[in-house]
């Protein structure tokens, strides 16, 4: 089976560890890997509020690219990317002329035929049938399982788990053995809007994730999105800083969990 | 062409348009006398051969008036009517008959006034237009062809 | 009247029809933008064609219009009042440039139109109407006037024939007083014949149509007509490019208190041709309507009318939407 | 020949002063085929009347128009005339010259001019005119109505009331509906069984009903007057004449752990089983899909037990077939349960519960005996949270409608709580508070004022537990948009109303519309609320919307006189201004080629198939056909009809197509 | 296309069917409709790109419906026809076999209806590419021209009705033009007749046209009419967001409606 993937910017720089374990999955699964030749931005920082065509010429080409080079699922680890690409490829199915006009734009053929997979579709459609076979070690942890945004939402484009109390990773994460806690804050943000021009408030909004997954007990929260990852983890200084905590609770990458 | 008296038919249906133009006359509100009445049941009733039958007998001008849409006596019947002139419309503008020359429009029993500024204003339309040369022209050629041996 | 050959040179040919487009209506055919070829009244010398195999649609309708007027009328509050045509009206016309399967056809018509009581509009038309026929130096696969005893360059229904030359001038055989009018009112134009060599085409023999009409007799139950009109989508294309077809409809339409009757075509190939208001109908499927077709042309025509009701021109069959070839199936007929 | 009859009026003034009358009846005189022209001053006065009546028999007149007011003010008048004078009434056209023409324009020659098109048109119409009979249908008088909840209850007893037989069919065991579940009634705070049950008693005794409960309709064929409906009684397992509603077996049965359907859940019953204490009928029925003798093949302690030996396993559903005249459709609503509100925990947490639940937590007879408990752990709740509108008003989730009785059941939730609870406290989360009603919007302010229930206006974005209480996170609108978080020990959504599942199917089944929520549609939303676009099938109740008990009962009252008033005539009457599909002789028999299209265009389904067959019985040909008794008359198909093979009696193609051609041309 | 010709070979041989409708080619070359109930003649049928003629108005045809259970070779404007004529009751699931071929002329599998309509729902149901530039170009004209050109085109019309006999869609035993109380549709072939002809036709194809172009191509004068109906169906597709043809349990566009179907002219 052949998929590509499509890392984007933070798979190849601060979630690093996010991208190594979806690779070796990827190959202690023996499913292997075409990255988009010649990717480029996904355009999910400011591109959607400037200038809609930018916003979808963007997607369009890593899409385009994806389908040039016979490429029928694709594999998007981080969230951000995963709904930009989901969202382009729902606008221009409605609207056919606006695909004419970005096809235009870009250069480049676009048809909107590739299957766009997030992280734990993937996991959940090739990994899990041969998890029994290969199942070294069970997660028997309780884990928190954190969602954040983008994963769910806008619900009716995604079309992905329900945008209230989500499951598909809980589902996931049990069949590893883990047990996921009953956790309100699966979905609440985390700041990541402010990641770097307001980190008190990131600090803030991720610290109440954190707190409660602590409160409840939990091992591990585990994250699918190198931006939650990022403040739920790299931020921690700051939040323990922030609400005057000394939390310790790991944040771990939902590939990373499998690898285990 | 200040003596130009247009001739205007309207196909109207009979619970909501030829009663609003009962409430005209009741109201006696004026409007031009150009416009003659032709009653149905329903505009789910009108056939849309009998606005081209309107122009090849020499109408400068048509209304077509009914219910509101959720008004109809019938419930559906303007519905299908509206589907209908849409198509019908799409297709007189591809093939370049003037549908500037039809008014298409909801009149319910209660808009007296409304039927009023209709008709007028669909009368002063059509006089503006002139009469409708370019149709009656085709029908009477189509006369002269028969004559010569076409 | 005894016919005669004069050559006209090409030159002169625009100038003849230049001529005669002065102070008539002559109906000559032209190539359409759609590549159609149709007949048009007075087009410029330059449009006219004569390099072409068959027009769409065949000339008759210069004495067979699709649509004639047959009289007007008034309905008042006691009485009716009824206005003649005014048969002065109908112009007189030269068909040019038609081929002699068209020309042919005139008399096949005037054996229908008047057979006992003469048609008087079609007669006026025909009366008023002189042909300047042109053999057919092209012809296709679809031709086959030799194999109902027409030939490329059949005299029958011109008054002038004209001919091509190697050269490209015309023979021009003056076959009737009409022609001989027009060949004196431009006598210039005409010259001696030469021994240059015309060009006529070759139109293969494919039937023998004594043959058909001596088979179509007990042929009325054979399982022929269905086999081979399934196909037979019943429109009347063949019937109305036919230079033969005469079949027509008469209808009033009253507008008010006026009113008009007329007779437009018809063809038999429509399911509704043959309908009675019972609701019964004789030919209920295409199969009767087809044989209906082939029967009355090669069976009851030559029978009552003494003529065949076909000329050759294979219109019916490059017209037909589904191929319903009908010298393919006359060929086969009659071989059954 | 048409001789043709045509009376101009003056209408004293009306039309004269505009319309030169005399010219009018002059030009029109001369016209062909029109053998008397008139003028007088009142034609629908006697003497005018009479006019008519008399020039019918002395002209041998074959039509008439009558040139006017409007045909909507007195074509039944001139109509009428016609009959006296011997010619048949769908012969008489009326020209609107008053409303249409004199009142509407100065006084001109145009006037004048266009008073003479307008009659000319008219005569042109008259002569094609056919002479038609009035169409006579058949009534069986035995009404229908469908589910017995207080809706169906009220109008069956109306019904019955008048004097006509009712059949009521109730899916349930137990008539009584959502009513019967309820605790106290806003806003009087009566006790909702004490109001219900004589009611209740009084179906099952009135002469006059039949009642079948535990039954279902299985299809509905037929029209107004004369439906053939087919009712699956479904087998409760139990000779009925034989039970004496002792109640033995229910106590016995080993099988106890089954979820209470009246309960809301909120308690257990056994598998053979009395849904509540006063339903009725009091007999009981075995859940089949629960008793372990129709799941394991053994047990059968009832009919053990049973001191009348009433118990029949082997029962069969029973398929009965009935001649109704009328329905009544009253099957109630649903309300939206579990899976809608995961942000809400409704479902995951025991203490979040709906309206319904706690109606039965604070009845007398709910499973607490009315102590409002949680049921998590039996507790008295000291925080309690009512979110009002959950679900409902909420276009995203697709309810975009206001559930109606939300706000008023949530205050008196609120108000019963605090009765019980005095020292809780009662928060109550809205979007507004509609409370339009006789002494509703009293009954909030009491609720407010004098029982201290803290209203927040705002919505509730999450719930969820922590450390054993209910996190209920909000927002305050009122106060700058604060967030809120109260900490409760008990949530109550006031969930939204929705159709009641097989809502759909029902209106399928009696070819009632119905709206995109699965709403059973009124023929028209003023003028028309218990009617339906079939006739003879009329709406009661929370099936049309959510409606409160007076609301409802008042409809259900309102569709009961409807019957009634149908049911007091011997036959129908109609107008025969229908559609017909044209019959030929064979072998066409209908220009008709069958495509069917007509039939999604009828907002009546009054277009059936006919099978013209051979003698040994093949289908020759399938054509449409007009079921007189439903078509109304709109000439929709007529229209949409390709081959022109339906026509409308009265707007025929061949009259409108006359006057069409008589208005725009010369005479 | 030995596929073909070894299927409807089968298919007579087992009599699952007693007739294949297909295409041959005639005597002077031309291709046309052939209908086989011998299996030996099987091999008479030919399927190449000149393969245009929309076969199923046959399906209705009474001599053609004789011959019993009827096969019938079917590129995708038939299928969609077959769809049609099933939703408008001319046609039974169970009389027909298919014999579907794909865009690149492959038989198909198609054993049943649903895989048909799999089939047609992933087919592209839009226009036919060449006309889709005639209409754009007409839909360029302003109002005059457009008067001008559709006035000389139907001036051509001899009212053969090869244009409706052609039409699997036009299957009425008596066509509106065919009626005369009141006669809806003047009888002679005169430019004006012509035009509300075509206008009647174009619009009871409305919503049931299925673009096979059938009409344009029967045409013996070369009016053009299919752009007509071609017009509408974009125009269908345009506020209705359907395409005819696609499921055999299809509600026709005029014959239903949604309360809110948009329309800009109706004030």
């Amino acid at each position: 089976m052949k998929f590509g993937i499509y890392p984007g910017c933070s798979l190849t720089g601060s979630a690093r560890d996010y991208n190594e374990s979806v690779f070796a999955l990827a190959e202690a699964f023996e499913l292997e890997f075409t990255q988009i030749p010649d990717w480029n931005c996904c355009g999910a920082t400011a591109a959607h509020n400037l200038n809609k065509e930018l916003s979808l010429a963007l997607p369009a080409r890593i899409l385009a690219l994806a389908e040039k080079n016979g490429l029928d699922e694709i594999i998007v680890p981080c969230a951000a990317c995963y709904s930009r690409l989901v969202v382009t490829q729902h606008e221009l199915k409605k609207d056919p002329e606006l695909k004419n006009r970005i096809s235009e734009v870009i250069e480049m053929d676009y048809k909107g035929t590739s299957r766009i997979l997030n992280v734990i579709e993937w996991i959940d459609k090739y990994i899990i049938p041969q998890l029994d076979a290969k199942i070294v070690n069970q997660f028997r942890y309780k884990v928190a399982c954190y969602y954040g945004c983008l994963l769910v939402r806008p619900n009716k484009v995604l079309n992905y788990d329900r945008a209230e109390d989500p499951q598909t990773m809980d589902i996931v994460m049990t069949k590893l053995g883990a047990t996921p806690i009953d956790y309100p804050y699966k979905t609440e943000c985390c700041g990541a809007g402010f990641s770097i021009s307001r980190t008190d408030i990131v600090s803030k909004l991720s610290g109440k994730i954190i707190e409660d997954a602590e409160h409840r007990g939990a091992d591990a929260i585990i994250v699918a999105c190198p931006m939650c990852h990022s403040n739920l983890d790299m931020r921690r200084p700051d939040i323990n800083k922030y609400w005057k905590t000394e939390y310790n609770i790991p944040v771990i990458f939902v590939t990373q969990a499998i690898g285990q | 062409m200040s003596d130009f008296e247009p001739k205007v038919v309207a196909f109207v249906c009979n619970w909501c348009t030829y009663a609003g133009a009962d409430l005209t006359g009741t109201s006696r509100i004026k409007y031009a006398s150009n416009v003659k009445i032709i009653r149905f049941p329903c505009t789910g009733r009108i056939d849309f051969m009998l606005l081209l039958k309107a122009f090849a007998n020499g109408a400068d001008g048509i209304i077509v008036s009914g219910c509101h849409p959720n008004d109809c006596h019938y419930t559906s019947g303007n519905f299908h009517a509206k589907r209908r002139w849409i198509m019908f419309k799409e297709l007189m503008d591809f093939m370049g008959i003037d549908m500037n020359r039809i008014t298409f429009s909801w009149v319910s029993a209660a808009e007296g006034a409304k039927w009023a500024d209709v008709v007028n204003a669909t009368v002063t339309r059509i006089r503006e237009l002139g009469p409708y040369v370019s149709y009656k022209e085709m029908v009477d050629k189509s006369v002269e062809e028969e004559v010569k041996n076409g | 009247m005894e016919t005669t050959r004069k050559l006209i040179r090409k030159q002169s040919v625009e100038k003849l029809y230049n001529a005669l487009t002065s102070n008539r209506q002559v109906y000559a055919p032209v190539v359409a933008a759609d590549k159609q070829i149709e007949y048009r009244y007075n087009p410029g010398f330059a449009e006219v064609t004569f390099g072409h195999i068959r027009s769409t649609l065949s000339v008759k309708n210069v004495v067979f219009p699709k649509v004639e007027n047959l009289f007007f009328y008034t309905n008042a509050r006691s009485e009716s009042t009824i206005t003649d045509i005014d048969m002065s009206r109908i112009p007189e016309v030269v068909l040019w440039g038609a081929h002699p399967c068209d020309n042919a056809a005139f008399d096949t018509l005037r054996s229908i139109f008047c057979w006992d009581i003469k048609d008087e509009f079609f007669s006026k038309r025909l009366e008023k109407l002189a042909v300047i026929g042109l053999s057919c130096h092209l012809s296709d696969e679809y031709c086959f006037c030799t194999s109902v005893g027409l030939s490329p360059d059949s005299k029958k229904g011109s008054d002038i024939l004209l001919s091509l030359l190697k050269n490209g001038d015309y023979h021009a055989d003056i076959l009737t007083e009409k022609g001989n009018e027009i060949v004196k009112s431009a006598a210039d134009l005409f010259e001696t014949v030469s021994d240059e060599k015309e060009v006529i085409t070759e139109v293969k023999q494919k039937f023998s149509h004594e043959q058909v009409t001596s088979k179509l007799s007990a042929a009325f139950e054979h399982p022929f007509w269905v086999e081979n009109s399934l196909r037979c989508i019943g429109c009347g294309a063949c019937a109305y490019v036919c230079p033969t077809c005469a079949c027509f409809d008469i209808q009033d339409e009253t507008r008010g208190k006026n009113g008009k009757r007329y007779r437009s075509w018809d063809s038999c190939g429509f399911g509704l041709f043959t309908l009675h208001t019972s609701g019964h109908n004789p030919r209920e499927v295409q199969s009767q309507r087809w044989r209906q077709r082939i029967m009355h042309k090669f069976s009851y025509m030559p029978e009552r009318n003494e003529s065949l009701g076909c000329v050759g021109c294979g219109r019916c069959s490059s017209g037909c939407p589904v191929d319903m070839n009908i010298a393919e199936q006359l060929e086969a007929l009659q071989n059954i | 020949m048409a001789r043709i009859g045509v009376f101009v009026c003056h209408c004293g003034e009306n039309i004269s002063a505009t319309v030169d009358c005399g010219k009018v009846a002059d030009t029109i005189g001369k016209l062909k085929h029109v053998a008397y022209s008139t003028e007088y001053k009142y034609m629908c006065s006697d003497p005018g009347q009479t006019l008519i009546k008399d020039a019918i028999r002395e002209h041998k007149l074959t039509g008439v128009v009558v040139s006017a007011c409007s045909p909507r003010m007195h074509e039944p008048t001139f109509r009428k005339a016609c009959a006296e004078g011997g010619l048949n009434p769908f012969l008489c056209e009326m020209a609107n010259l008053r409303e249409h023409c004199s009142w509407v324009h100065e006084k001109n020659e145009l006037t004048t001019e266009k008073a003479i098109d307008i009659i000319r048109t008219q005569v042109e119409k008259v002569k094609l005119n056919s002479a038609l009979q009035p169409i006579r249908v058949p009534v069986t008088k035995t009404s229908m109505v469908i589910g017995g909840g207080i809706a169906g209850i009220q109008a069956a007893l109306d019904i019955a009331n008048c004097g006509h037989k009712v059949v009521m069919v109730e899916r349930s065991p137990s008539i009584g509906g959502h009513m019967s579940q309820l605790s106290e009634t806003f806003p009087t705070l009566d006790c909702s069984q004490c109001i219900l049950t004589p009611r209740m008693v009084e179906v099952a005794q009135h002469p006059n009903i039949t009642l079948y409960t535990y039954a279902e309709v299985e299809s509905v064929e037929g029209f107004i007057g004369n439906f053939k409906v087919k009712i699956r009684k479904k087998a409760k397992s139990l000779d009925e004449k034989a039970c004496t509603g002792c109640g033995l077996c229910t106590t016995k049965c080993p099988q106890k752990k089954i979820p209470n359907e009246f309960e809301q859940g909120m308690g257990m019953r056994p598998a053979i089983y009395v849904p509540f204490p006063q339903a009725v009928p009091n007999r009981p029925v075995i859940d089949k899909e629960h008793c372990t003798y129709y799941i394991k093949g053994k047990c059968k302690v009832c009919e053990i037990v049973c001191p009348t030996k009433a118990i029949r396993f082997d029962q069969p559903d029973e398929i009965l077939d009935l001649e109704i005249g009328a329905i009544v459709v009253s099957t109630g609503f649903d309300i939206k349960h579990a899976d809608f509100f995961p942000e809400y925990g409704y479902g995951k947490y025991k203490d979040v519960i709906d309206g319904l639940q706690f109606e039965r937590l604070a009845s007398a007879s709910g499973p607490t005996a009315g102590a409002i408990l949680r049921p998590s752990d039996g507790q008295v709740p000291k925080n309690i949270v009512f979110i009002a509108c959950a679900g409902s008003r909420d276009p995203a989730k697709g309810i975009a409608y206001c559930s109606k009785i939300c706000c008023m059941y949530t205050a008196k939730h609120a108000m019963l709580y605090k009765h019980k609870v005095h020292e809780g406290n009662a928060h109550v989360f809205y979007m507004d508070i509609r409370s339009g009603g006789k002494n509703y919007d009293e009954f909030v302010r009491r609720a407010i004022e004098e029982d201290y229930v803290n209203y927040i206006r705002g919505r509730v974005s999450t719930v969820y537990e922590r450390d054993g209480k209910l996190i209920v996170k909000g927002v305050d609108t009122l106060l700058g948009a604060q967030p809120v978080e109260i900490v409760a020990d008990m949530v109550v959504l006031a969930t939204a109303g929705v159709a009641n599942p097989g809502a759909e199917e029902l209106a399928q089944k009696l070819h009632v519309s119905y709206d995109s929520h699965k709403f059973f549609a009124e023929a028209h939303p003023k003028l028309k609320p218990v009617e339906t676009n079939t006739a003879g099938i009329f709406l009661a109740g929370a099936c049309q919307n959510p409606k409160d008990i007076p609301d409802s009962v008042s409809q259900a009252s309102g569709a009961a006189v409807k019957v009634a008033a149908l049911f007091s005539q011997n036959g129908l009457t109609r107008e025969p201004l229908v559609a017909f599909v044209n019959r030929t002789a064979p072998p066409m028999y209908s220009t008709c080629v069958g495509c069917f299209l007509c039939q999604s265009v009828c907002p009546y389904q009054a277009i059936e198939r006919e099978d013209f067959k051979t003698r040994d019985g093949k289908i020759i040909k399938t054509v449409a056909k007009i079921n007189e008794g439903l078509c109304q008359g709109c000439g929709t198909c007529v229209a949409l009809c390709r081959s022109k093979s339906i026509d409308l009696y009265g707007y025929s193609n061949n009259q409108v197509y006359a006057e069409v051609v008589a208005l725009l041309n010369e005479f | 296309m030995d596929n073909l010709v070894k299927r409807a070979k089968e298919l007579l041989e087992n009599k699952t069917v007693q007739v294949v409708i297909g295409y041959e080619a005639g005597p002077t070359g031309v291709i046309r409709p052939a209908f086989i109930t011998d299996p030996e003649k099987a091999g008479k049928l030919i399927y190449n790109d000149k393969c245009d003629q929309n076969l199923a108005v046959y399906l209705t045809k009474k001599e053609v419906k004789n011959f019993g259970k009827m096969a019938i070779v079917a590129t995708l404007p038939v299928m969609r026809s077959i769809m049609m004529l099933i939703s408008e009751q001319q046609l039974f699931a169970e009389s027909i076999v298919v014999l579907g071929i794909s865009a690149d002329g492959n038989l198909l599998d198609i054993a049943d209806i649903n895989i048909m309509q799999g089939y047609i729902e992933k087919s592209d149901l839009s226009n036919p590419e060449k006309y889709k530039a005639l209409l754009a170009e007409l839909n360029k004209l302003n109002p005059e021209e457009k008067f001008a050109y559709w006035q000389k085109e139907l001036s051509k019309c001899i009212k053969c009705y090869a244009c409706r006999q052609a039409c699997p869609m036009c299957y009425c035993t008596r066509c509106t033009v065919e009626v005369n109380q009141p006669q809806w549709i003047p009888v002679q072939a005169n430019t004006h007749g012509n035009m509300e002809w075509h206008i009647l036709r174009a619009m009871h194809l409305a919503g049931r046209c299925i673009s096979c172009g059938e009409c344009g191509r029967a045409c013996p004068v070369g009016i053009p009419c299919h752009l007509l109906t071609m017009q509408l169906t974009d125009q269908v597709y345009t506020y209705f967001k359907v395409y005819a043809g696609t499921s055999d349990k299809m509600n026709s566009v005029l014959s239903t409606f949604e309360p809110n179907d948009k329309e800009s002219f109706i004030i």
